[in-house]
């Protein structure tokens, strides 16, 4: 062996690697054809299968659920249903329009729903999204506690006829038709089930986009969608989309500014880049979420309300987020901003700014004694937050030893359900859907695996099933004067409504953001 | 026949006192400057206090989020950091943390790799295998990889665990050149000597190599502070090493990062003291390696 | 080798090697100091001194080897045949060296490239000054490790230095040096590195070589029982300087400075043998901080007042040079 | 030499064991949940999806059972599924291409500036080029990697435009000229240095006085007796900073969007994803030896003065 064929051996191969993906990348698009490129983060790509999605604008290009939650109104319309009907909000009755398809040509009908939702309510599927169908009758016979599940298929899902579906639930659930627009409520095809992790890589869905190429697979970044001609719905304006993913919004926001990219959300401190450098091309996104500060009431320290509601008067709210935040965000009033239907009521009393009252509402509980210790899990923006809060109760407080801790999520979590933090701890919560209720719900329900406070309010619970029983407009109240009650036991204070943004390049427009804040990708035109 | 020499008739005299180490030393203006820079920021770190008041701020805890992110004002040479704390003691606190993990570290590292690779170059046979494929194990694993597994399992943060996982992918790198010294010292003659009057293995090891072995190691391990600096603020640059509230070049960097469109100099300030830091580490590791044993080069390079 | 003879300054009647006055500095320390010597072709000239006197500088020195950051050559000339080494262009001095004069070094194991095959390397003369193939240039290399009388040579030239013993590979150096066939060799302590037999064998191998193409060789060593039988002339040097210089046999019988008479004290003989060697007390001088007067003076038994100013080199025979102040009483038994 | 490979191989086998053993085990220690892990912070899996993972993963097994069921899997050449439920392998031959291209990219670049640096720096000793090299390579040694990384896609992605800021899509080369060049600046000082030290070291070899007094043309001396010799240890480095280059993926990769083996560990450690760690690390750790390996061997063919074996 000598040197030279050595040396030979390596250039031949990079001139091999250079040639091999020299052809993938820059493939022309033809003359005349409409496209952009947006960029997503990698969770937006992680699953395709409707029981495995993230409900992202990836998974709302590729699917049409029965009913979608309009962005201006914040109500639940049809899309796939024709109608939903109910009398007690416990037996559903869905009619489904005629002439919708899969990209392969399928009817969709109510057996393609029926489908889709057993199998991801089955437990050995192991489908994340499982946990959504517990509120569906038969949910139980599915995903026993152990062993294995002695039915297949849901008792609450009925097929009555192609187009009628018919949905039992266990108890009153009258958000149902905003439960139902989330795309782990999407229909799957026939072809689908013989090949379930083939079909999670390249799905056919019945959107208004079909995949191309390839699909998704390991190590991939980029996908294709392309328009699909049968589409019933609103049609998406370009014909082809390229998705990139990346591993945080500032990766894509850089290629947005380099011009890689048509269209990007922007979080953290890029928005005050973004805000300057793109202008009138930046949409500011509410996102449908709140970042709270959550007490651990099994702590006797926290026990006392009063001591809670010094915390929640010594936080300078309005400052964090014009100081720390740049201004993108909203200082809480209360629970849910307006963003959220049903939210944007100011029922937070302790929300206000008020480092003396703080004080005094601390002494009269005792004073506090010893060192302090806030939590969080491991996200830069949380991580700052926590500590300006922790140098707010330090100095509005007079607590000397104030320390932060962060961990990994999947250490936080266990930890808080075992009830093993000690302290105060910074978290997020997006509502599962957009209304009130599911933010209420997984905050405050006993039951709720998100209600990390060990909250447990029989009155909130009353007042909640309530809301389940009524009709649209009294649920709504009913809702509100329960988030009420919650916050005045302040298991927890909010923060502030997390605000980010959506930037685009001067070819496209009309870009606006779907619920989870991500655009829209049939809305954005090209051009 | 032996034919003298005239090496050998005047070698009786000593060649003219080799001169001084530090005078040799002395000479050199890197060395001079990269040790006064490194006096200064071990004095920084033993006595922030003393360094952090010059402008007027000095508390570095005390922070007023008004100023998150301001610019270099009168007095706030370094302007204020996101949190509104003076952006200039913070920097000058944050020397302490790596300091003392430099410490922590080429500490642990020179005991790690003095116990295995003496017991591997002097006992030799099957003690020597076990330790080098163990050694082999951790030169070939992407230390930063397993840095940021074990890190991860860690439950704390500190200055502590991040030194332990430094040691424990470090040591490897000082440990062969340990064995190596000691392989070589041990052959030599006069341990020979020592064994041939009976004496003990610990005290041969003790007396007579380990001095002798323990120059090269103690050279390199100078030239490696620099390194364990910088690994220390890669790390928590990455979300695993320090976390707040401890104050710490990493841990603002890290945080730094987020801001970097809008307001640069929270990332300047730090990297220019880090980086200056790291050189004079780096330069004064250099120079004392040239002027003990210049025969190091080669082994630095051959690790 | 014609070329020579067409450089400036060419004079066929001046002795093939004359160095006058040479000064070389290492940074601030002079290292030699006004050293001059002369050797003609056919003669063998030994240059003896301990070491640091500033005999091998010397050498390099004409050979050009002495260059800056390092040292510089400061003054005085190096002739071959009246042509001045130190002011000739570099490119004509670099087609003299090998050609017309050539160096033998001390230690042939780091004087040889460690990764190159000794024919290689020997075949490298052939081709940067006679231009011949890379074959042709093998072949003679060859036949010059067969004339320094290496076994097998054919199969050795493809050998690496350390493949070597030692006498083999100072051999090779020889064959380096004269593989061109040059007027002067210059050698510098060729068998310090060697066994006592080697040595002979080696010191034997150069003389006949030397006898054979008439070349004037510079014998350098700081063993004077080395170069006893083959030495025509010698020079003792001694802090940088000549302290004396004649022929051999000369020189050998009647030592005419204090240190040359020390030296031969130094050398064991047979008849010597029981008794104990002498031994120069004291050490060298620092070269680095120069004292004034003679240079010998602290370890010299013969010191006197004069010592205190620098003995001029004096004539005193035919050929015969010392400089001391009082050579008189040295050469008086 | 090829004896002597072959036991280079046959000692690798316990390197690569132990290795995959202690990455199996450091995952395995990985406090926190895989299942929450894998729900991510917004998502509570259900009871019956956590069992139904948990068996599918082995993850209630004991460590040795675990590892043993691994082991028992490679052997039949099957490195086991990820947690996103992708074979390993496919993992493994979707991103390695990444890696080899930036790693290729960034080795010559270290390689061919360390040594042209080097060589200047230390033919020019002393003067302007050398103080410039050494200069620099300090200061590049000081500053965070993270920081060039960030500036150069600022200022040559953003502003100047004149390479891609992130992904692969432009191919090889344009692609990873950027990346390749941060990620070589890992070892770039450190060649650079040993090269020119290595020059001055061969400069005041005695050879290299022996070829001048053969007559040789500088240039010649230069670059046979010179050059050649200094190279040779600059050789070693370039097989042991290879494992610099390959930690340097795990980070550069994932600043630069590249899909490649760094960016896969990088995500799974915190995903608790044991088969991608262990199979991905252990190939990296493969790699590491084979290229040492080739490079010991090259080392015995440059310098005769070594003997394998």
């Amino acid at each position: 062996m000598s040197v030279k064929k050595v040396l030979g051996a390596a250039a031949l191969a990079v001139a091999l690697t250079a040639c091999s993906s020299g052809g993938s990348g820059g493939a022309g698009t033809p003359q005349g054809e409409k496209s952009f490129s947006v960029g997503v983060t990698t969770y937006f790509l992680s699953h395709l299968t409707p029981g495995r999605s993230v409900a992202s604008n990836v998974d709302y290009a590729l699917f049409t659920p029965l009913t979608t939650v309009d962005a201006t109104s914040g109500k639940a319309v049809n899309a796939v249903a024709e109608s939903i009907e109910t009398d007690d909000n416990v037996t559903w009755t869905v009619k489904i329009k005629p002439g919708w398809t899969f990209h392969n040509g399928e009817q969709v009908t109510a057996q393609s729903f029926a489908d889709s939702w057993n199998a991801t309510a089955y437990a050995p599927n192991a489908f994340e999204n499982n946990f959504m169908f517990a509120p569906f009758k038969g949910y139980a016979e599915l995903n026993p506690a152990d062993g294995k599940p002695s039915e297949k298929t849901l008792s609450g899902v009925e097929v009555v006829d192609p187009a009628t579906l018919k949905i039992t639930l266990t108890k009153p659930l009258s958000l149902l038709p905003y439960v139902l627009a989330q795309t782990a409520f999407a229909p799957m095809p026939k072809a689908a089930f013989a090949d379930l992790p083939g079909f999670d890589r390249k799905p056919i869905g019945n959107g208004p986009y079909q995949l191309d190429g390839e699909g998704l697979a390991a190590g991939v970044t980029k996908v294709a969608l392309r328009k699909f001609g049968g589409y019933q719905g609103q049609a998406g304006d370009a014909d082809r989309i390229e998705v990139k993913s990346y591993q945080d919004e500032a990766a894509s926001y850089r290629d947005l500014q380099a011009g890689a990219l048509d269209v990007s959300l922007v979080t953290g401190n890029n928005l005050t880049d973004a805000a300057a450098r793109f202008k009138d091309r930046l949409v500011r996104v509410p996102f449908p979420a709140v970042i709270y500060l959550g007490f651990p009431l099994w702590d006797k320290r926290f026990s006392d309300v009063k001591v809670r509601q010094a915390f929640a008067h010594a936080i300078d709210r309005e400052t964090i987020v014009k100081s720390l935040l740049r201004g993108f965000g909203q200082p809480a009033t209360g629970l849910a901003g307006a963003s959220v239907p049903g939210g944007g009521a100011a029922d937070c009393a302790a929300c206000s700014y008020d480092p003396a009252k703080a004080k005094a509402l601390l002494a009269e509980a005792g004073g506090w004694s010893g060192p302090l210790k806030l939590w969080t899990y491991q996200d830069p923006v949380n991580t700052v937050v926590l500590e300006a809060v922790g140098n707010q109760l330090r100095a509005n407080l007079g607590i000397e030893t104030v320390t932060t801790q962060t961990q990994p999520v999947d250490q936080l979590y266990p930890n808080l359900a075992a009830k093993k933090i000690d302290g105060p701890v910074l978290l997020y919560m997006g509502a599962g859907y957009p209304h009130l209720y599911a933010l209420a719900d997984q905050l405050f329900t006993k039951t709720s695996a998100s209600n990390v406070t060990g909250y447990d309010s029989p009155e909130f619970a009353k007042l909640m099933a309530d809301a389940a029983k009524a009709g649209q407009e009294e649920a709504m109240g009913l809702t509100q004067r329960a988030a009420k009650l919650a916050m005045d036991g302040l298991p927890l204070t909010p923060l502030f409504q997390p605000v980010g943004g959506l930037a685009y390049s001067t070819r496209v427009s009309g870009v606006k953001p779907e619920f989870l804040g991500a655009a829209v990708l049939s809305a954005v035109k090209v051009g | 026949m032996a034919s003298s020499t005239l090496a050998s008739a005047s070698a009786e005299a000593p060649p003219a006192a080799r001169p001084g180490l530090l005078a040799k030393l002395r000479r050199r203006p890197a060395f001079a400057i990269s040790s006064a820079i490194a006096l200064v920021v071990c004095a920084m770190a033993a006595v922030p206090q003393a360094f952090a008041g010059w402008f007027g701020g000095g508390d570095p805890r005390k922070c007023d989020l008004v100023n998150s992110g301001l610019p270099p004002a009168p007095g706030h040479p370094f302007g204020f950091d996101i949190q509104g704390c003076d952006l200039y003691s913070n920097v000058v606190y944050g020397a302490r943390s790596s300091v003392l993990i430099a410490l922590l570290v080429t500490a642990g590292m020179i005991v790690v790799a003095v116990v295995l690779g003496s017991l591997a170059g002097y006992f030799r046979g099957w003690v020597d295998a076990v330790i080098s494929r163990v050694m082999d194990v951790f030169f070939g694993f992407p230390a930063l990889v397993g840095m940021i597994v074990l890190l991860q399992a860690a439950s704390t943060h500190n200055e502590w665990t991040v030194s332990a996982v430094l040691i424990l992918f470090g040591w490897p790198v000082l440990a062969r050149v340990m064995r190596g010294s000691v392989l070589e010292t041990a052959t030599g003659e006069y341990v020979a000597a020592a064994r041939g009057v009976g004496a003990g293995t610990a005290r041969i090891l003790l007396r007579h190599v380990l001095p002798n072995a323990l120059g090269p190691v103690a050279v390199l391990t100078g030239l490696n502070v620099g390194g364990v600096i910088a690994s220390e603020s890669a790390l928590t640059f990455l979300g695993v090493g320090l976390q707040t509230p401890a104050i710490s070049w990493g841990v603002q960097l890290n945080t730094a990062q987020q801001y970097f469109v809008t307001s640069p100099h929270l990332l300047i300030f730090p990297s220019i003291f880090l980086t200056v830091t790291v050189l004079s580490f780096v330069l004064l590791g250099d120079s004392l390696r040239d002027a003990f044993d210049p025969r190091l080069r080669q082994e630095v390079a051959r690790p | 080798m014609t070329r020579l003879e067409s450089l400036p300054g060419y004079d066929a009647a001046a002795p093939l090697l004359a160095v006058s006055e040479l000064r070389v500095r290492f940074g601030a320390t002079t290292v030699v100091d006004g050293v001059g010597y002369e050797v003609d072709g056919g003669q063998t000239l030994a240059v003896l001194g301990e070491s640091g006197s500033g005999k091998s500088v010397t050498a390099r020195a004409i050979m050009g080897l002495v260059r800056p950051p390092r040292g510089a050559v400061t003054a005085g000339s190096a002739r071959l045949r009246g042509v001045d080494l130190l002011t000739l262009a570099e490119e004509e001095r670099r087609r003299l060296r090998g050609t017309t004069i050539a160096m033998v070094f001390q230690d042939a194991l780091s004087a040889l490239n460690p990764v190159l095959s000794v024919g290689y390397q020997i075949a490298e003369l052939f081709r940067a000054h006679q231009g011949l193939s890379r074959k042709e240039a093998a072949r003679r290399a060859v036949e010059v490790l067969d004339l320094v009388r290496i076994p097998s040579a054919a199969r050795r030239a493809r050998d690496y230095p350390h493949q070597f013993s030692g006498g083999m590979r100072q051999r090779v150096g020889i064959g380096l040096a004269i593989a061109l066939n040059p007027q002067v060799i210059i050698a510098d302590e060729p068998t310090t590195a060697l066994d006592v037999t080697v040595q002979a064998q080696i010191i034997r191998l150069l003389g006949e070589l030397q006898r054979e193409h008439g070349t004037a060789l510079v014998l350098i060593t700081h063993d004077m029982g080395v170069v006893a039988d083959i030495a025509d002339r010698v020079a003792v040097m001694y802090a940088g300087r000549v302290v004396e210089q004649g022929a051999a046999a000369e020189v050998y019988a009647r030592p005419a400075h204090p240190y040359t008479e020390a030296l031969l004290g130094a050398i064991p003989r047979p008849e010597l043998r029981g008794r104990r060697l002498a031994v120069i007390p004291g050490a060298p001088p620092d070269p680095g901080r120069p004292e004034p007067g003679c240079r010998f003076r602290p370890r010299c038994g013969y010191a006197g007042d004069a010592c205190g100013q620098q003995p001029p080199a004096r004539e005193i025979g035919p050929g015969r040079l010392t400089a001391c102040h009082e050579w008189e009483r040295v050469t008086t038994p | 030499m090829g004896k002597y490979a072959l036991h280079r191989l046959l000692m690798a086998l316990p390197v690569l064991l132990g290795t995959t053993f202690l990455i199996y085990l450091a995952v395995y220690a990985l406090p926190g949940d895989p299942i929450q892990a894998l729900a991510g912070p917004n998502r509570a899996l259900s009871p019956s999806v956590e069992q139904a993972l948990r068996e599918r993963f082995h993850l209630d097994d004991p460590l040795l059972v675990q590892y043993g069921s691994y082991l028992k899997g490679l052997l039949s050449g099957d490195l086991g599924m990820s947690f996103a439920g992708r074979p390993v392998s496919e993992v493994i031959a979707a991103s390695w291409p990444v890696t080899f291209q930036l790693g290729v990219t960034a080795w010559l670049f270290m390689t061919v500036l360390g040594v042209l640096l080097g060589t200047v720096a230390g033919l020019r000793r002393g003067r302007l080029a050398d103080a410039l090299v050494l200069g620099g390579t300090t200061v590049v040694m000081g500053v965070p990697f993270f920081v060039v990384a960030y500036v150069a896609q600022i200022v040559l992605g953003v502003n100047l435009g004149w390479l891609p800021v992130s992904g692969t899509d432009a191919g090889w080369p344009l692609a990873y000229v950027m990346p390749g060049l941060v990620l070589a600046l890992y070892g770039l000082p450190q060649v650079a240095r040993l090269t020119r030290t290595s020059v001055l070291d061969n400069l005041n070899a005695d050879h290299v006085d022996t070829a001048t007094a053969k007559g040789l043309r500088p240039r010649a001396v230069v670059v046979r007796h010179v050059l050649r010799n200094s190279l040779i240890p600059v050789v070693s480095l370039l097989g042991v900073s290879l494992g610099y280059l390959l930690s340097g993926t795990v980070l550069i990769e994932g600043i630069f969007n590249l899909p490649g083996l760094g960016y896969q560990i990088f995500t799974a450690i915190p995903q608790h994803d044991g088969p991608v760690v262990v199979g991905v690390g252990t190939l990296l750790v493969l790699v590491f030896l084979l290229v040492n390996l080739l490079v010991d061997l090259l080392y015995g063919i440059l310098d005769p003065r070594i003997r394998l074996g």
